[in-house]
């Protein structure tokens, strides 16, 4: 009979709370979302499988290991714990994805046309809008942010999942798992939330601008450019030095050709097993008592905000540049300096190409959607240094 | 004296802006620059049209990585030269 | 004279015990069954090698590393403390490699069938019966084993690696070598143990039974019914929430069909680079002052009793439920829940094909192989919660 | 009024029996019911005849894993189409 | 205003001293050195981007993690700490390396020919004399080596990187990055260092002779071997046992023939991705403290000493042992003990066919090849145990 | 009474030699005894004539791994022989 009590008051149904539940339906809609509607599955579905066995009532994932006086281990930790202290905590994971993402990126499109540089940079106001935002509502009273939170909740903007679970569990570990499901989800939602925007600030003279074929960029510049990036870092913007440098360091990888055995490992075995560790580290912080609060819906009507002012700063910016440019420059890749990539360039492209049949513009925005990602550090870099 | 979360929030839009601009200006002429020197003084065999079509993603959704895909490529080319 | 004195009191030679010869030679053995027996060669070479190299004498190869009062590392430890402390001691190992045998299997034949589960259930009674006789030596001062050695010793029986290397790591890390070489053993020889065992409770009608052909199994079943197991574990057994759930994430990301790049990297290169290390650090379990002993004697006899309880009830209870069945239902798949994927799975075909060359249980069979799992972490769940 | 250990060991095997049982019989009626659900409600295209050769290994053992097979499938039917 | 100021003060230029922009610059020579002149890209490509990033004015990549008194982590570390203290102060990295070399290795040649193993033992002269020749700069005031700094130079000698980094993490850590890229560039000069000693103390004739075809090797000799070598070190020298071990089990994987999953993946996902953090590792290490000083120019040279002496001991040997032999060797072939695999091989190849077109040295240059691994790991276990 | 660095130096060399010398020539008596033990005793298929062409490499620099370049070979054999 007393072992029937253990079974049972060990027993999940015996000690599930409301929150639980609600988190665990949470988990669910994100695998819904993640494998029926093709939002960056890479991602949430690891998420979601966290959100749902942290959330396993009594189950300890998120458990420390207990040590008695004399420092031995008397009980080991949860597994979620591992994962999260070891490679969130640490900031160890984003940086090696970052890695991987670098040494999947091509630089070319960008090193051809140097002045799309600066449609990454525009495209980084939605972030900082955002923090106005944040902290406007703070301010009013609306809502409880810090400043530190405002921060991260504005970096989902940059539109790059990495850079945020970067920043966030730097200043804002609290808010992790709203902040990379919201950066995630509106990266899968790109095609759908700049169309319209891309459409409403352009005319269709200007959809469709055709642009001049991009010159040919030679080995030695791809070699030397995530070099320069490194260096100018290094002497601008030390914090965001973590970030920028391992993505430099995969791209050189990359790019060097006598380390391709590095730079394909770079791309798979190690990108996708941090992936998969850094998906459950961050449903890790998926526990009822974080995110089912209002500063969640907060967070999340931010975020879109954040995505539609960076998608319009792009193209206002690239209309402008269009006004003044000696070649043509269609204003419809701006909008793909918010990075996302590669997903916001391939909307500059269709968007293009209702406009014009014979406009293909994928290469064209591919340079701001690879600006966009150092915008996006930079700006990480700038929120670390100023914030912490 | 502490600055009113507004005012920071401010002064992040301020700095980080401008930051931002002054790091990618900065670069685009850095870029410039050393596109100019390399194409003086280092020329080279130029290897793609700057449309990389084999190596384009930046994506990590593709399922083959293109290392494995030129393999193949290889591969079957090979048997093809038989 | 004095460093010569050093190298020779360094040297293995003077300072090796007889326990440390005798524990080379059990890895050397290991060794000869794994490769030349092709006894589970993926675990077995590496606890082999392990267990070499820990009993090098004066190595250090499971030193602790040591701190000076300020903190500061004087002295680091060994390698196997480090694989050890950091992948089995805090569970990790196993259930990476739990993740990966997930990402492997097919729940298809079980979805088609889903009341072989009930084999996988009856199957894991070799289990309970090994606890039973293990108190029992205990009881009579035959052998000495605590309840928490007693419960390990019988999970060899659910014939699944990790199941019993994640109990024991935690019940009992004392024999953790000798459970997790047992295991791995039986394992090996399920077709040199489960065919005469098949034949004495079957009649040779019964062993030609041909079974109705399996319906087809949608895409959409293959990813809920994963969710379907998780959910039920999380509400009935949280403490089988770690096995369970990272096996079911595994399978997920298998059926899921958007995240094939981390289903292909847990199915091989991470589960190789932890099979490489889990088996190290079992083996550095495997010194002689823990190995040699009656008690090992034991839990190998107990072990092998264990498999052969286990496939008796899953075939006695599949000769029940052909009794009382619509469709006809060959005994002999009953034996394949005890798990040991699928080798048992193939023993069950192979025996059948004797009986009646045409009849192809293979695929019936993989129904009650895979319940196997499910219900010796089941079984592990029920120990962890009970006994700890 | 420690129970004596072969009691534990009897309590560990009607509990964990039962356990296990129960455990995987509403199993079985939570898997019917899901597949009744799915296959009336939520009809799909069947995908394969429950006896899937390709995947069907749950073996640690086998060398080469089936999304190499199938690149090379891939890489094969690619040549052979020329 | 203030915010202009915390982001000037925390910027790379405001910070900036001589030494980190001269380390910088060492970090680009680097980078010339391995994208342009082949220098073992695949660990220098990761040492020059870890000098580049550690030698960030304020980016903190080697910054300790910060705990407050109740244990609380306040402040994480940087990226460098934790490379360097999880995989290279506690040995795994270089550990895991030598494992993947170990599964890449042939050894049959060796085992046609056992008696090259005697060159491997020559060409290890190089270590010692030059822990000779440092002791002696120390003696007679010129530079400052310790007697652990000596031995880690010497071990430069035996041209194996994983080697040098693993001895040098214990016994000297301080110029580890000093030593670590003193041993892989020699490696990589080995075509243009090896030559000129081979023509000195060689005749033509002497190079043009013709070696007997290697006896052909069974299977079972390629599986025992590596037993055979690790029970040996066991018994001798303990102190190798970590090396050798992991080496002999990497070669056990590949000969088994039933492993060959494990075997893969120890030789591309696992080696690359440990190669990348071991390269990033030791670049941690590179700070201008301590690699900007008269005794890294010293290292420089006693390591390229020890190249040479190794090269000569390696010829003079194999000449000797022409002379005492019953079938002809080819002095050439001793120069490839050193290591260096298999770059010194393919130099004694090349030499031998400028004596002699139809001469092929290759496979027998193999065999003290790889004797020189085994060698030289040796000496390290001498260098640990007699050292530390 | 602690001996200088020369001495030491000293010492390293000659135990250190020495060790790797008597090591490497107990392992070949060792190796002749083995082969001697498995060629009588135990003979075997051979399997290759010392040259291992296939698997040679003993570099990490080889892009790709032994194991791919077999498959692939398999698979273009597989398709060779349709
Ligand atoms: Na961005
Ligand atoms: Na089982
Ligand atoms: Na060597």
């Amino acid at each position: 009979m007393e072992n029937l009590n253990i079974l049972w008051s060990d027993s999940g149904i015996a000690q599930l709370t409301f929150g639980q539940a609600a988190m665990m339906l949470v988990g669910l809609i994100l695998l819904y979302l993640a494998i029926r509607k093709g939002f960056e599955p890479l991602l949430l579905v690891p998420i979601a499988i966290g959100t749902l066995l942290v959330n396993v009532p009594g189950a300890g994932f998120e458990a420390a290991p207990v040590y008695d006086a004399a420092g031995h281990l008397t009980s080991p930790g949860g597994m979620m714990y591992y994962i999260y202290e070891g490679g969130i905590a640490t900031g160890l994971f984003p940086l090696i994805i970052f890695m991987g993402v670098g040494a999947m990126t091509d630089f070319g499109p960008l090193l051809a046309n140097p002045k799309t540089l600066l449609l990454g940079a525009a495209a980084q106001f939605g972030i900082f809008a955002t923090v106005l935002g944040a902290v406007s509502l703070s301010h009013f009273g609306i809502l409880d942010f810090t400043i530190n939170e405002a921060a991260s909740i504005g970096i989902i903007g940059g539109a790059d999942g990495p850079t945020a679970i970067f920043v966030t569990s730097k200043l804002a570990p609290d808010i992790l798992g709203a902040v990379a499901v919201a950066a995630y989800s509106y990266m899968a939602l790109v095609p759908i939330i700049q169309p319209p925007i891309m459409r409403a600030l352009t005319s269709e003279s200007e959809r469709a601008i055709k642009m001049v074929q991009l010159r040919p960029v030679s080995k030695t510049e791809k070699i030397v450019f995530p070099l320069l990036v490194l260096m100018l870092v290094a002497m601008v913007l030390p914090s965001a030095a973590p970030l920028l440098g391992m993505f430099c360091f995969g791209n050189l990888m990359r790019e060097a050709g006598v380390v391709d055995r590095l730079s394909d490992t770079a791309q798979n075995a190690l990108i996708n097993i941090v992936t998969i560790f850094l998906g459950l580290g961050v449903g890790s912080k998926m526990s009822a008592d974080k995110f089912l609060n209002w500063e969640t819906l907060g967070i999340l009507g931010l975020g879109a905000v954040a995505f539609c002012i960076g998608t319009a700063s792009g193209v206002l910016l690239a209309k402008l540049m269009n006004k003044f440019s000696d070649s043509p420059i269609n204003p419809l890749i701006g909008s793909a300096g918010v990075s996302a990539v590669p997903m916001a360039a391939r909307v500059s492209n269709k968007v293009g190409l209702e406009a014009n049949p014979h406009n293909h513009l994928l290469m064209h925005a591919m340079g701001p959607n690879v600006a966009g990602v150092i915008g996006s550090a930079i700006a990480a870099g700038v929120m670390i240094s100023m914030v912490q | 004296m502490e600055s009113s979360i507004i005012e920071r929030g401010l002064d992040l839009m301020l700095f980080g802006m401008g930051t931002v601009f002054i790091f990618l200006t900065v670069l685009i002429f850095g870029t410039a620059a050393m596109s100019a020197v390399i194409t003086r003084w280092f020329p080279e065999k130029v290897i793609e049209a700057a449309a990389p079509k084999k190596r384009a993603s930046t994506s990590p959704t593709m399922a083959i990585a293109p290392a494995t895909l030129s393999i193949l490529q290889a591969a079957v080319d090979k048997h093809r030269n038989r």
